[in-house]
């Protein structure tokens, strides 16, 4: 029974727009445009995943959106220098992780609430990206990405194939490793973790260079799929994958974690956004519709949890 | 010559910025013995208990473990060398399953490097449930469990370290009876199988009930050592304080109350409480008694209008109360919650702010507060309730538990409450500090006040109650008078079944 | 609290919402030609002049026009997923404002793999084939504004621009233009180049904080009207004065330039662009002769030559394609 | 706090030095001006986050109010309609962010974030991409004229101030308020009504930011749906380097000033030093940190020494 009370409201939003735009938005339903879904969705479900972790730890990440950015940027110009995807794709998850284990150390060892510290280092890693570019965006980066993530694999395409990985990575991670357990732990019961004699400090600051390691991730998705850099493409993103963690059920008390929920949230955005284009729906109800999904789907959880 | 001890400590000094924790203090841990270890709160038992389990370390002091000298520098040597401890607070993760928290930080590994073996955690979590006899399924969630079975659970992971010493700091605080003796029992069987364990109390019962050995602290020195067959209840407690307390609590009982301040009719909550009738007159303590979840909590927070009412009605001075909290306040009723630190104190706040939080209204009518006349106020209520406070302006959290309580009761002073509903009023709080509480009670009904106590401590509320309800299962089921208040009849009513 | 019981309860509010809010919208006919118009954002008004210019070509040449508009302004992300989801509904053709002229290359390579004609409009985009491409020449036009503001300062005197936002391509054009029509005047000294990211607000900013540092600025260039009506407004508050130009041609430019508030406005006018790309596509689904580039004459609208520009959009009709294209 | 007075005085000393026309009196004033207007922004939201709060549609609802009041001065004429309208929308969007918060039990964060989005759909559809511009100077006096040489906008931040200070100090509200904030549970079962506080706190917030709307408005002498989207971090980033921890119950709107008066400080100066603005959201982010770093320092010291 405990399965069922936890489907998040957004499992039934899902279901409805489905349904509704399947009916009313010509070509919704179709193969082709389930695919749009799903690469659309692909990149911030890459960022979501982690940031799932850091909400269940009572934390925040405000810098995803800004360091995806400037890892898209150090990827497009090691490839426009000449280096080989591989060389690249190494230099972005590295600058990815180590923005990572920044935002841990500056949360974790010095203290800092969450939210500023993170917003910090938003603004170092936006700044930096635009530095590096003077906010022009970096093509000519050859055809190795291009090509990579063009591939598909039994139809289906290289952003959704990476994603789905990165997905049962994480759950994998979550439900079946020590570290799994511990991220649980710190955000459920931290004291009892260091009495256990488990070094909860490394393991949070393990929570937060995640991230910044699939930032790295992310932005092979974001400029294979623009097939150049942009410094600040993906400002705002973080917001987006927060929302959808909040929304597939993740509480930030007591270590309260469900991975599949956030999958739900994200696709619950990407459907929204998708169908109501392709109805090609008057663009300022689109945008106060995404409002509306967020805060209908809050109020059938807080219904439902009074109810319990 | 009585057997080596399994692990002993020796001069062990430890002190904390501003205050000098434990001065010398030893400490023998006995095979197959249950070890009392008492003391008032600040004497230093859980500095000791946690040097000892190596999550303090010591300035000076050595470990001996079977005569040989050791080192304790973690919480890992600790558990190598076979000592387990259980917390007050429960070091459970609620949305991890029983077996994942009974190893937690000790999973056996699984084939893959990192990754768990969960087919052997929840056999061996079975095995060890099944040795406590609870028949629960080890893939439940344990914000699922109630503070009982809780309490098992944390035995459970002290005995999957195969433990050879086992300290429990009040592991009875917040269980009822009958879970009590169960635990009895338990203890009874692991002092069988050679365990050695350290008991932390307060309540001197259990001392005698299951202690084969006594160690003594205060201001943080062994005070004495001895076998509870060579020492009597009111001499502990002696020891314990090091002054003599008169724990009478009460010297005048109430001959003719005042009229009713509190009525409450036919009151059915969505918490489960079901017709409960009971009237409160001014001058009046009047205790509520019950086993652990009979419903006195639901039944109060009802009352204040803190939960939700379905039906019936409450009557405060004569006026029908809506059911909120700023109503029931405004009305002169205040509450001295169950815990202090989430739902009676802001913990951050000083001491001046958490004492004028209910009073604002109250001590500036028309809206606009004044430093002096605020200052005043607390200044005033420091001195006369004994709050033990470098100043006003110190967070509550560096206060002890006593202390807290005070400024609680300081806070509803200051809202002028004439109805102090207080529950578990002297919980986790020492002997010393609980007598003080009590007069305190008695000062306020001899002014006029009216005062409903919740407590656990049986003796206390005998010892301080005018007449008592007893509760059971959410329900009233009995009013004892002044003459026949007694433990007995009290425990006779609570536990009586159909 | 059986499944079916938690489903009862939120399904039922929840239908009936969500369904009204997509309802209230659709109802869209399937028969008549499409055109997919992308713009940059919902805010710049300058765009909102296109979108009714081409609302208004597309009503004489009656096809249908879809809009399609970031949420989040200039998203790159988000125009890359309304490509996508717009090849869903195939459109007839795409009238494309591009939010990055890089970033969207592998955009319009998809229209061309959906075989849908693509009119490449106002931001000419770096790759990708397209019918045409319709604009205004962003450097010819930043030019000549620029030497029309360095004649009227007969050729010397102090300067500072403001720049557009780094990443758009008609900013770096038309900072190139600026930079031109400098060669041609040496003795015009730039005291300062900073950016105002194409807002009024951070114009209005940037220039109050300029004029702190410079007591003598006889020119500012903004890179867009909108900026350069923030500069006038910090002219305003400072009571200082100085010639002022701006791109676009916008209305509101048009109405300072008619109070001579603003020296002059170079005409970029997103109300022509809107028609002729417009006009453009359906020439080319009734293949019509559609030439590769229609760059619009490079007029300066100044207190002398403003009339006409300054009719509310509104009433304004689409010009013939001939009396533009001269082929 | 007397750390951030001492953060502004070195930054205004190293500016100084190294342009000449930084520490000209207008300059400064100049300063205050810009200040003013994040200041106001971000003085409701002050108190929300005082109250364990958080008001992500402060931007959104700014904009909003600017386009209402633009809106309402066109169609009547009169200066005071246009406040009315700014007020009123500020006033309804506080509102309901209060209820949603309170009422509906959702997360601040989600519920005003959700917000911000239909405020946006709103804005986009009323204002369908179009500016009204062109007021009487009158209304524009208020946002960039000047009264005894000082700007308007900066006695508005000193009249916010003091009626702030007033009331976290002197009122029983003030103090529920961070009563609220510290520990929600223990302020209801003492008495406070919750609930109404909150919706008050996030009513006031966004009664602020419509009038700071109104401000904007008359300081552009235009208004688009656009113009409130770029606000929202500022705001939020001068409230956290001004010392008013997330977690509520401490900090206060003189802190959110020093931190308004730093940020634009960063702009004015680089502004002024000819920095390209690609390094002014790495200036303002290592600000951030830094003020950070002071908070937990000196909170970690006063913990040990207490």
């Amino acid at each position: 029974m405990g399965r069922l009370a936890r489907i998040p409201g957004v499992a039934f939003l899902l279901v409805v727009l489905g349904i509704l735009f399947g009916i009313f938005a010509g070509g919704f339903a179709s193969l082709p445009n389930l695919l749009n879904i799903g690469i659309q969705s692909s990149t911030l479900l890459l960022l979501a995943l982690p940031m799932t972790f850091i909400i269940m730890t009572e934390g925040l990440d405000l810098s995803m959106g800004a360091v995806l950015g400037l890892t898209g940027v150090v990827l497009a110009s090691a490839l426009v220098a000449g280096n080989t995807l591989i060389v690249a794709f190494a230099a972005a998850l590295g600058v990815g992780l180590a923005f990572g284990i920044a935002n841990g150390l500056l949360v974790v060892k010095l203290g800092l609430p969450p939210f500023v510290a993170t917003l910090g280092t938003l603004g170092i890693a936006q700044g930096i990206a635009l530095v590096m570019t003077g906010g022009e965006s970096v093509a000519g980066i050859g055809p190795a990405l291009p090509k990579l993530y063009a591939t598909k694999w039994v139809g289906i395409p290289f952003s959704i194939l990476v994603a789905a990985l990165m997905y049962a990575a994480f759950h994998f991670l979550l439900y079946h490793t020590r570290f799994g357990n511990y991220v649980f732990a710190i955000g459920g019961n931290r004291e009892a973790l260091v009495l256990a004699g488990v070094p909860a400090g490394f393991f949070h600051v393990l929570v937060y260079a995640l991230a910044g390691l699939m930032t790295g991730f992310a932005a092979l998705l974001l400029t294979g799929r623009m097939n150049s850099g942009h410094p600040i493409a993906a400002m705002g993103m973080e917001f987006d994958a927060i929302a959808a963690v909040i929304v597939g059920g993740t509480e930030r008390q007591r270590g309260n974690g469900w991975l599949p929920g956030t999958v739900l949230g994200v696709l619950a955005v990407g459907v929204l956004r998708n169908g109501l284009n392709v109805m090609a729906i008057q663009s300022s109800l689109q945008v106060a519709s995404i409002g509306l999904l967020l805060i209908v789907a809050l109020l059938i959880d807080s219904i439902r949890k009074r109810q319990l | 010559m009585t057997p080596a001890p399994l692990i002993e400590m020796r001069h062990i000094s430890k002190a904390f910025p501003g205050v000098q924790a434990l001065k010398d203090v030893s400490l023998a841990a006995f095979g197959s013995e249950v070890h009392m270890l008492v003391g008032q709160n600040g004497a230093g038992k859980s500095t000791l208990i946690k040097i000892l389990c190596g999550a303090y370390r010591p300035n000076q002091g050595e470990f001996l473990v079977h005569g040989k000298p050791v080192h304790i520098e973690s919480t890992r040597d600790a558990r190598r060398l076979g000592v387990a401890v259980i917390f007050q607070e429960f070091s459970l993760v609620p949305y991890l399953d029983i077996a994942q928290n009974i190893f937690l930080g000790r999973e056996f590994p699984g084939r893959i490097p990192g990754t768990v073996d969960r087919g052997r955690l929840h056999s061996e979590a079975r095995r060890i449930l099944d040795l406590l006899g609870m028949d629960v399924d080890t893939r439940t969630k344990t914000h699922r469990l109630g503070v009982a079975q809780q309490q098992m659970i944390e035995i459970a992971k002290a005995l999957s370290q195969d433990a050879k010493v086992l300290v429990m700091d009040e592991p009875t605080a917040a269980i009822s009876d009958r879970e009590i003796e169960r635990l009895f029992e338990i203890i009874r069987k692991l002092r069988g199988e050679g365990i050695a364990i350290i008991y932390i109390s307060h309540r001197m019962r259990e001392v005698f009930e299951i202690g084969d050995r006594i160690t003594v602290l205060r201001d943080g020195a062994n005070v004495a050592s001895l076998r509870p067959s060579e020492t009597t209840m009111d001499e502990l407690v002696r020891l314990m304080v090091g002054r003599e307390v008169d724990t009478t609590y009460r010297t005048r009982f109430c001959e003719r109350p005042g009229e009713a301040v509190l009525d409450v009719k036919a009151l059915d909550t969505k918490s489960g409480i079901r017709g409960a009738n009971l009237t409160l007159c001014a001058g009046e303590i009047v205790g509520l008694a019950g086993l652990v979840g009979a419903g006195r909590t639901e039944l109060v927070r009802a009352i204040f209008g803190a939960d939700t009412r379905i039906s019936g009605e409450i009557f405060l001075k004569g006026r029908a109360l809506r059911g909120s909290p700023a109503e029931a306040v405004r009305q002169g009723m205040g509450l001295v919650p169950e815990n202090r630190k989430t739902e009676g104190l802001a913990l951050l706040r000083s001491v001046h702010d958490n004492m004028l939080t209910a009073g604002l209204r109250q001590l500036f009518p028309h809206g606009w507060y004044t430093f002096a006349k605020a200052k005043r106020a607390v200044e005033g209520l420091i001195k006369s309730l004994r709050v033990v406070t470098p100043s006003a302006r110190r967070p509550a959290r560096f206060l002890s538990g006593g202390n807290q309580q005070k400024v609680v009761i300081g806070k509803w002073l200051n809202a002028g409450s004439k109805v102090f509903i207080f529950d578990e009023p002297t919980r986790g709080i020492d002997i010393g500090a609980k007598a003080e509480i009590y007069k305190l009670m008695e000062t306020l009904v001899a002014d006029g006040a009216a005062v409903l106590v919740i407590s656990s401590e049986l003796p206390e509320l005998v010892a301080v109650c005018d007449r008592a309800y007893v509760l059971r299962n959410k329900a009233i089921v009995g009013e004892l008078r002044r003459t026949d208040l007694t433990e007995e009849n009290i425990l006779r009513m609570a536990m009586q079944h159909g | 609290m059986t499944f079916g019981e938690r489903l009862k309860f939120p399904f039922k509010g929840l239908v009936l919402l969500t369904a009204g809010v997509v309802l209230a919208a659709c109802g869209e006919t399937k028969n008549r030609e499409t055109i997919a118009l992308f713009t940059k954002n919902q805010t710049n008004p300058y765009f909102q002049t296109v979108r009714v210019a081409a609302q208004a070509a597309a009503k004489e040449s009656n096809v249908d026009i879809i809009n399609y508009i970031p949420t989040s302004n200039d998203s790159i992300p988000e125009q890359m997923n309304q490509i996508e989801d717009a090849i869903t509904k195939r459109p007839s053709a795409v009238v494309f404002i591009p939010v990055d002229s890089k970033a969207m290359i592998p955009g319009v390579e998809k229209f061309n793999a959906a075989g849908i004609p693509v009119v490449n409009l106002i931001d000419r985009a770096d790759g990708g084939q397209f019918v045409s491409f319709v604009g205004c020449d962003d450097y010819a036009v930043a030019m000549n504004t620029a030497r029309y503001l360095f004649e009227k300062m007969n050729g010397k005197g102090n300067v500072i621009i403001i720049e557009g936002q780094g990443g758009s391509s008609n900013n770096q054009k038309r900072m190139a233009g600026f930079r031109k029509a400098l060669e041609d005047f040496p003795n015009v000294k730039v005291l300062a180049s900073q950016t105002g990211n194409f807002q009024r607000a951070m114009a209005l900013q940037v220039t109050e904080n300029l004029l702190q540092a410079h007591s003598q600025i006889d020119g500012i260039l903004a890179a867009n009207d909108a900026m350069a009506l923030g500069v006038i407004q910090a002219l305003d508050a400072a009571n200082r004065k100085a010639l002022v130009i701006g791109l676009n041609g916008t209305k509101e430019a048009i109405d300072a330039v008619k109070a001579g508030k603003l020296l002059a406005t170079g005409d970029c006018d997103g109300f022509l662009q809107g028609c002729m790309g417009t006009m453009a596509a359906v020439r080319h689904l009734r293949n019509l002769p559609v030439p590769p580039e229609v760059v619009f004459p490079i007029t300066v609208f100044d207190s002398t030559n403003y009339q006409g520009a300054d009719a509310p959009y509104e009433q304004r009709m689409c010009p013939k394609w001939e009396s533009i294209v001269k082929d | 706090m007397k750390y951030r007075l001492i953060g502004v005085a070195l930054i205004v000393l190293a500016l100084g030095l190294s342009s000449d026309a930084f520490a000209t009196p207008s300059n400064l004033l100049n300063v205050l001006r810009q200040a003013s207007l994040i200041f106001l922004s971000a003085s409701g939201l002050t108190l929300v986050i005082v109250g364990a709060g958080l008001d992500l549609s402060v931007g959104a609802n700014l904009g909003l109010s600017a386009c209402f009041a633009a809106a309402a001065i066109k169609a009547t004429g009169a200066l005071s309609s246009g406040f009315a309208a700014g007020l009123a929308c500020g006033i309804i969007v506080g509102l309901l962010n209060g209820l949603m918060v309170t009422k509906l039990r959702l997360p601040p964060f989600i519920a005003t974030y959700g917000m911000l989005w239909m405020l946006y759909g709103v804005n986009y559809w009323y204002m369908k991409g179009d500016t009204i511009y062109g007021f009487p100077s009158s209304f524009r006096a208020l946002g960039s004229g000047d009264l005894l040489d000082i700007p308007i906008p900066v006695y508005l931040m000193v009249i916010g101030l003091l009626a702030g200070g007033v009331f976290t100090r002197y009122t029983t509200l003030g103090h529920e308020v961070y009563a609220i904030g510290a520990n929600a549970e223990a302020a209801r079962l003492s008495g406070i009504p919750v609930s109404s506080r909150l919706i008050l706190l996030y009513t006031l917030s966004g009664a602020m930011a419509g009038l700071a709307g109104v401000i904007y408005l008359a300081r552009l002498n235009s208004a688009e749906a656009g113009i409130g989207t770029p606000l929202l971090l500022p705001a939020i980033a001068a409230v956290l380097i001004g010392g008013t921890s997330l977690f509520g119950g401490s900090g206060g709107l003189a802190g959110t000033m020093i931190g308004a008066i730093i940020l634009t400080l960063v702009l004015n100066g680089m502004n002024l030093l000819g920095i390209n603005s690609n390094w002014q959201p790495l200036v303002t982010g290592v600000i951030i940190l830094f003020a950070a770093l002071i908070d937990s320092v000196t909170r970690r010291h006063a913990e040990l020494g207490a």
